[in-house]
């Protein structure tokens, strides 16, 4: 057997282990604990790292097509600063201010559409189809209107979240019980009272829903667009620039950038959610 | 009997300035070289120097720029043979913004390409003495410009980068007169760079058989662009028919094809050994962190005439 | 415990009293506010023409020696559109849907080229969007029943085990942080460099951005069985498949297909961001790149509405389905 | 105690439409309620004993006849927080603890703070919940949250209190501390009471009036009014008149089942 | 009656953790059932009748104490199919009709298609709902989802039946008809009940054993043994012995209240 296919198996081997190990953590007594669910997934993933390493030293593949997961640390390490810059122009500027926007603006349109069934029955269906819209191929469009800079980012993010955002609330404003309306009818409540006191509460576990899928939706939008024209920074530049220069560590180096920050987006609205629809059976068990 | 399969990836979509490729097949030139030869249209984030270190072609088009980044990152590129003598790579300014010279430059806003297409302008910048990260007075404005010709109609940008056979005339297309527009062709700039050349691996140049279908490829190619040449309407035709996405349109194809004409008129598909060593001093002589084609000679091996001379015999 | 405790939803009978009114009534719960707001969204558009495509009637008009104002080129090309179509008003509005490539083609604009490229020309013509729609289409199926089989398989999993609960998760999530775009041209040459090309790698795209949702859809779905409907078929010592088959593939149905439905459309947007960086072949991602490098606008928008029209349709499709299922089911009153 | 009539129903009809066929939920419901008064409402279930309380309060339209309360359409009545409702099944908010369920109504009728305080308080305790009001529904046992709802309806000052079936869930011993403490609270604020009960002793010891409805259609059987006195100690359920009012729900609740 | 105990349960603890401080739910519940007996747990609410029913059933892991079935775990004894329980809310599956729901266990036990038809038939007879078979949970009133669940509990042949509050949202005549029908079921089949009930009338007419709990924390107050003959035709709630038990019951359930 060749020294490539030793560690090829090896790599084989390594998968069995870490599953092994994570079985032992998922079942045995320490389960329930923070460490053995930090643990777990991490476990999961340095396998996998370790495994696409020994493959790629294995079968030899060229680095310009699949370069080494040490290939591309060091790369992230030596490239520090222009991976924050590119991380401020294309995360803090672009994806973040569109993410706020849309979903305010999906936010407040929801409420307005809801106060008129008119205008709900009017609205969803156009919002649904709109949502279906593959909304990437806006960007050339919007990098045209808007300029070259994190505006035009921003916008195609602001129309990437904006619908699901949308669609999300009005469900969620309509995902109340009988009985609970019922409730609030007997009150004699009015609309406002009945929107905040039940309503919006009750509509949360959908609110969240949408952002969860909007922290991802953003990030895209904001690196997608940047293939459109950017300035001479950005993840989305970066990327592009450097599979042209056959830099794929960078390349890789910069996916890395994305997948962590769209990692911590996503995290931090997920510990929000929890915090707010604690009452939800599905945080419950 | 069976034919030989050659798969030639371009740099770009299907348009004129490919022209040569798509004569020889339509006219059957490859044929008669007993040649199967597939076309794979590029697109604007294919790398062609990364589809054939995967071993998705045998050979592709691309610019030597690239094709000595590549070299030096360990994808062992040779050019077997360069149909385009000169290039058509230019920086096209809006003469109502008041940029007439390269002394203009400074606080302007350039688009640029990239994805391999930068290393030209940054050489040129460092010969200028112009900084490119826009932060201060001396230094200009670049931006990534994308796959047409906006920035420089809506105002984003004073100059953008033009081939002189494709987006130069879209400026031209969208009611701009060549009065109210300047050039700068890099050629005359002194930091022309070679543009679409053929180029294969060079471990691939060792096997005879395949020295052998390369050398039947060019010629039947260097055919098809002197066919096409000469006949620029029917070159223009054939490359519509082949564009499956039925966007382009004949007349710019035309247009397309009468400029391309000029870039490959001077060559019979041998490499210019000058030509050469221009576009390899021009790289070295603007090493930085924004331009790192390459830093150091190539050496033997980046080209060779052995194809072409047996290709033209 | 039982905060879910039953209550037969009342009131659900209310006034359905008869077909015909039924009937009457479609028009203004249906159709009329659809309208509505559709022809709002029309008129909004129109209207904002007129600025967007201003700087560019400007031109042509100066070029065909009408006056306008300001004169000098320079002079306009820091102002906008709405201050050029202000003081220009005449010259706007008559060159404003009339462009060949205007900045924002008018709906008319943008119908005309989608009858022009669909019903005028041979199906089987590439310059026929319904060629491009299909080619489209059929890579979007392809890697929709892929992310679909593959989101269920492991959905499954992840209700069931434990140990793919806890480390297949939160990859799941990171692997949709990761911007597709950046890998789909290194998705393709790789299965470029080992033989494999045409429709697959773009379907494998679409599997990548489909998976998510339905993953995500039917992990709720399948534990949205409260605890007294688990705790029932755990008394009759139910084996986990017939849990599976029983209870948690049932209750999990309007789940699936809230997913089916994003999951399609997260479909169509892998296989044309699939077909964007290989410009040059079919299917309506590469009609839109080539589009926007010559910038064809109308060519740009009536893509995107093919697009949409295929979105829309297909997912209609699956809400019929789901109608008809559930309704069969009885969980839809 | 026999006022002006606040319910009025005439030939009321309510008829749902299913997916086999029409169900006739109220037939020809005739009915008056006068200020003040207790009427409880007996009878198998599926009656439309429910219905009939939902028509009140304008959760449900009436496909026939007419229905005013205090001269008002019920809808009015409940814009003008005519009512206080408790449902068959709890139905608390999950998101809000057992002391922020109470405060909904009070919040929602603009009490201010410290009265807000003190009723959630007094009812938490006229409920046996003290030292509950921090936790959430779901950790509540069925009857406890059933008493939570009871609480959040009598919190405010609804001069129309509508109850389905509160007690269900409880036992006797609550069960008839809770009765009294009703009785008297109905003394204390004159509410007229509608109660929906299946307990005949429970329905004749708290009323003043007793519906025994019957099923399939829906309708009224019996009204019977109570000859009992307004003062009623536990033990009146030992008497004679008490046995013979029972004795006549238990044989129209027989009879309305023999004809169905 | 009195053969070898099938549920043995010894210093049974449960406490469960909340967001402010453990809740002690059991607190060292020692309680013997022979095969056959029938079982009432009356007490309280919150006093964990629910709570010890479910541990039974292997549906709550105790955190003190000993518990087996027939020598088993709860859980063995579960996955042995020994168990049939009608939850204190009918917990009906709503994309399933009446008749589908009560078919549930049966698919799931692996009866006969003939065998399934006839059990559901026979089932839905027994609990007054024959004609609704093909009705939607949804467009039942409360009390006949509650029958409707009873059916399904009752369809199959499990030798335990854990009963939490079957009869609470029922009328009085609908439920002495379901007592009778339990009593003739438990003797035509030798079950093992555990039964629990807020109403002391029917926990002493239907038990050999009556359970009195107190809350906070839950535990077993008083066990009481009935000298009812097995025999029991309703009126034997007139009888002496009957009302002498009756009286235990309530008295114990009053001694705990006044602990807590
Ligand atoms: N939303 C509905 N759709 C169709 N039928 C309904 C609906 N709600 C109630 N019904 C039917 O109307 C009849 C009366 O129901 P209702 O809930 O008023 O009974 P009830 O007297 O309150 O019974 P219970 O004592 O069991 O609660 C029943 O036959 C029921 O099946
Ligand atoms: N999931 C839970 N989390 C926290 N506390 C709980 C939970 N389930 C029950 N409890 C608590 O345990 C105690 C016993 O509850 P259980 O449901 O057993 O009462 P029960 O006797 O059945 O009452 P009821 O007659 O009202 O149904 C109660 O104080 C309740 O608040
Ligand atoms: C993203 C991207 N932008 C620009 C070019 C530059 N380029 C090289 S050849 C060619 C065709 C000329 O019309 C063009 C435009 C590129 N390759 N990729
Ligand atoms: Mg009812
Ligand atoms: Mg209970």
């Amino acid at each position: 057997m060749s020294g490539g296919m030793i560690l090829v198996v090896f790599a084989l081997i390594l998968w069995a282990a870490g599953w092994a190990l994570n079985a032992r953590l998922a079942h045995g007594p320490v389960s329930q604990t923070r460490a053995a669910q930090i643990a777990v997934p991490v476990i999961f993933g340095l396998t996998l790292i370790a495994m696409w390493e020994l493959i790629v030293r294995g079968l030899a593949v060229p680095g310009v097509i699949l370069p080494a997961p040490s290939a591309i640390a060091a790369t992230f390490v030596a490239q520090a600063g222009t991976l924050w810059e590119d991380f401020v122009q294309t995360f803090v500027k672009g994806a973040l201010s569109g993410f706020v926007i849309g979903c305010l603006a999906a936010f407040a349109f929801a409420i307005l559409a809801d106060r008129t069934e008119f205008l709900r029955r009017g609205i969803l269906p156009v919002g649904n189809f709109m949502a279906a819209l593959p909304i990437v191929g806006t960007a050339p469009i919007l990098v045209m209107w808007f300029g070259f800079d994190w505006h035009s980012k921003a916008a195609v993010v602001v129309v990437m979240v904006f619908f699901p955002m949308l669609v999300n609330t009005v469900a969620g404003l309509a995902d109340t019980s009988a009985m609970q309306r019922d409730l609030m009818r007997t009150y004699g409540a009015g609309y406002f009272q009945t929107l905040v006191k039940l309503r919006l509460p009750a509509a949360m576990p959908f609110i969240f829903n949408g952002l969860k899928i909007s922290t991802t939706l953003a990030l895209i939008g904001a690196i997608v667009a940047e293939f459109f024209g950017s300035p001479i920074r950005g993840v989305g530049f970066r990327i592009s620039t450097s599979v042209g220069q056959l830099a794929l560590d960078m390349v890789w180096a910069e996916i890395v950038v994305a997948a962590l920050a769209g990692t911590l987006f996503y995290g931090a609205v997920a510990a929000l959610e929890k915090r707010v629809t604690f009452w939800h059976p599905s945080h419950r068990h | 009997q069976d034919m030989d399969e050659v798969t030639l990836q371009l740099k770009w979509v299907t348009q004129a300035q490919f022209a040569g490729y798509y004569v020889a097949e339509e006219q059957g030139f490859y044929e008669e070289e007993n040649l199967d030869v597939e076309i794979k249209p590029g697109g604007p984030d294919i790398a062609p120097e990364q589809v054939i270190a995967g071993g998705g072609a045998d050979v592709i088009v691309t610019w030597m720029a690239a094709a000595l980044a590549a070299r030096e990152r360990g994808v062992p590129l040779v050019n077997i043979a360069q149909p385009f003598a000169t290039g058509g790579l230019q920086l096209t300014c809006l003469k109502e913004t008041g940029v007439e010279t390269p002394e203009d430059f400074p606080g302007r806003t350039l688009g640029v390409w990239f994805f391999g297409n930068e290393y030209p302008f940054y050489a040129w910048m460092a010969q200028l003495g112009v900084g490119t990260d826009g932060a201060d007075e001396d230094g200009v404005t670049v931006l990534k410009q994308a796959f047409n010709v906006d920035p420089l109609l809506q105002g984003q940008a004073d100059c953008i980068s033009t081939m002189t056979y494709n987006e130069y005339g879209q400026v031209l297309d969208a009611g701009y007169t060549a009065d109210d527009l300047v050039n700068f062709n890099y050629l005359e700039e002194g930091v022309g760079m070679l543009e679409d050349g053929l180029y294969v691996l060079e471990e691939d140049l060792e096997d005879p058989e395949f020295s052998d279908k390369m050398v039947r490829f060019v010629r039947a190619s260097m055919k098809g662009w002197k066919w096409a040449e000469e006949n620029p309407e029917e070159a223009a035709q054939i490359v519509v028919d082949n564009d499956m996405t039925g966007a382009q349109t004949l007349e710019h194809q035309t247009y397309m094809m009468g400029e391309v004409a000029k870039l490959t008129a001077g060559s019979d598909g041998a490499l210019d050994p000058e030509d050469y060593q221009q576009t390899v001093d021009t790289l070295l002589s603007a090493i930085s962190e924004e331009n790192p084609a390459i830093t150091e000679e190539p050496g033997e091996g980046a080209w060779t005439h052995d194809i072409t001379d047996q290709a033209l015999n | 415990m039982s905060n879910t405790a039953p209550l037969a939803a009342q009131g659900a009978g209310v006034g359905r009293s008869g077909r015909v009114a039924l009937w009457a009534r479609g028009f203004s719960r249906g159709l009329a506010p659809v309208l509505t707001v559709v022809a709002a969204i029309l008129a909004l558009w129109y209207l904002a023409c007129i600025p967007m495509n201003a700087p560019q009637s400007v031109l042509t008009a100066s070029r065909a020696d009408i006056a306008v104002d300001p004169e000098s080129p320079s002079d306009r090309r820091g102002m906008s559109g709405t201050a050029l179509a202000l003081r220009n008003p005449g010259v706007a509005l008559s060159y404003a849907y009339v462009q060949d490539r205007p900045k924002l083609p008018a709906p008319h604009q943008v119908s005309v080229e989608l009858w022009n490229s669909t019903a005028v020309l041979a199906p089987t013509s590439p310059r026929s969007l319904i060629y491009h729609a299909w080619v489209t289409l059929s890579a979007t199926a392809l890697g929709f029943a892929i992310g679909t089989g593959l989101g269920i398989l492991l959905a499954v999993g992840i209700v069931h085990s434990r140990v793919m609960d806890m480390s297949v998760m939160p990859w799941a999530i990171i692997s949709q942080t990761i911007p597709i775009i950046a890998i789909a041209p290194m998705i393709i040459v790789v299965l470029y460099s080992v033989g494999i090309q045409g429709l697959i790698p773009k379907a494998v795209i679409s599997a990548y951005l489909s998976f998510f949702p339905v993953i995500v859809g039917m992990v709720k779905g399948l534990r949205s069985p409260d605890s007294m409907q688990l705790d029932l078929l755990r008394t009759y010592g139910a084996k986990k498949s017939e849990m599976f088959w029983k209870l948690r593939l049932p209750s999990s149905m309007p789940y699936l297909f809230a997913s089916l439905k994003i999951g399609f459309a997260a479909s169509l947007v892998g296989a044309i961001v699939g077909e964007l960086p290989t410009g040059a072949s079919a299917g309506l991602g590469a009609r839109l790149l080539a589009g926007s490098y010559y910038g064809q606008t109308i060519q740009i928008w009536s893509a995107l509405f093919a697009a949409a029209i295929l979105a829309a349709l297909s997912v209609g499709l699956i809400g019929a389905l789901e109608r008809v299922l559930l309704r069969r089911m009885g969980m839809q009153q | 105690m026999t006022a002006q009539p606040v319910i009025r129903a005439k030939d009321l009809n309510l008829t749902f439409q299913t997916n086999d066929g029409p169900v006739h939920a109220l037939k020809d419901v005739d009915l008056d309620v006068s200020k003040g008064e207790f009427v409880s409402f007996i009878g198998p279930s599926g009656c439309g004993k429910t219905t009939f309380l939902r028509c009140v309060a304008g959760l449900e339209t009436p496909t026939g006849g007419s229905l005013t309360v205090d001269g008002m359409t019920p809808d009015e009545a409940r814009k003008a927080r005519a009512y206080g409702y408790v449902f068959q099944a709890a139905g608390l908010y999950p998101w809000r603890t057992i002391g922020g369920n109470i405060r909904l109504p009070l919040e929602i009728m603009g009490y201010s703070s410290s009265e807000k305080a003190r009723r959630v308080k007094e009812t938490l305790e006229l409920v046996d919940l003290a030292g509950f009001e921090k936790k959430y529904p779901w950790q509540l046992s069925g009857g406890m949250q059933q008493r939570a709802s009871i609480a959040r309806a009598l919190s405010f000052d609804a001069p129309i209190l509508l109850m389905d079936e509160p007690f269900g869930a409880l036992d006797e011993i609550v069960r008839d501390r809770l009765n009294e403490e009703l009785l008297k609270l109905w003394d204390r604020t004159q509410k007229t009471m509608l109660f929906v009960t299946h307990s005949i002793p429970e329905a004749v010891y708290l009323s003043t009036k007793i519906v025994v409805m019957s099923p399939r259609p829906g309708r009224i059987s019996d009204v019977i009014d109570s000859p009992l006195p307004k003062e009623r100690p536990l033990d009146i359920r030992d008497s004679r008149e008490f046995i013979e009012v029972a004795h006549r729900v238990r044989e129209g609740l027989r009879a309305g089942m023999e004809v169905a």
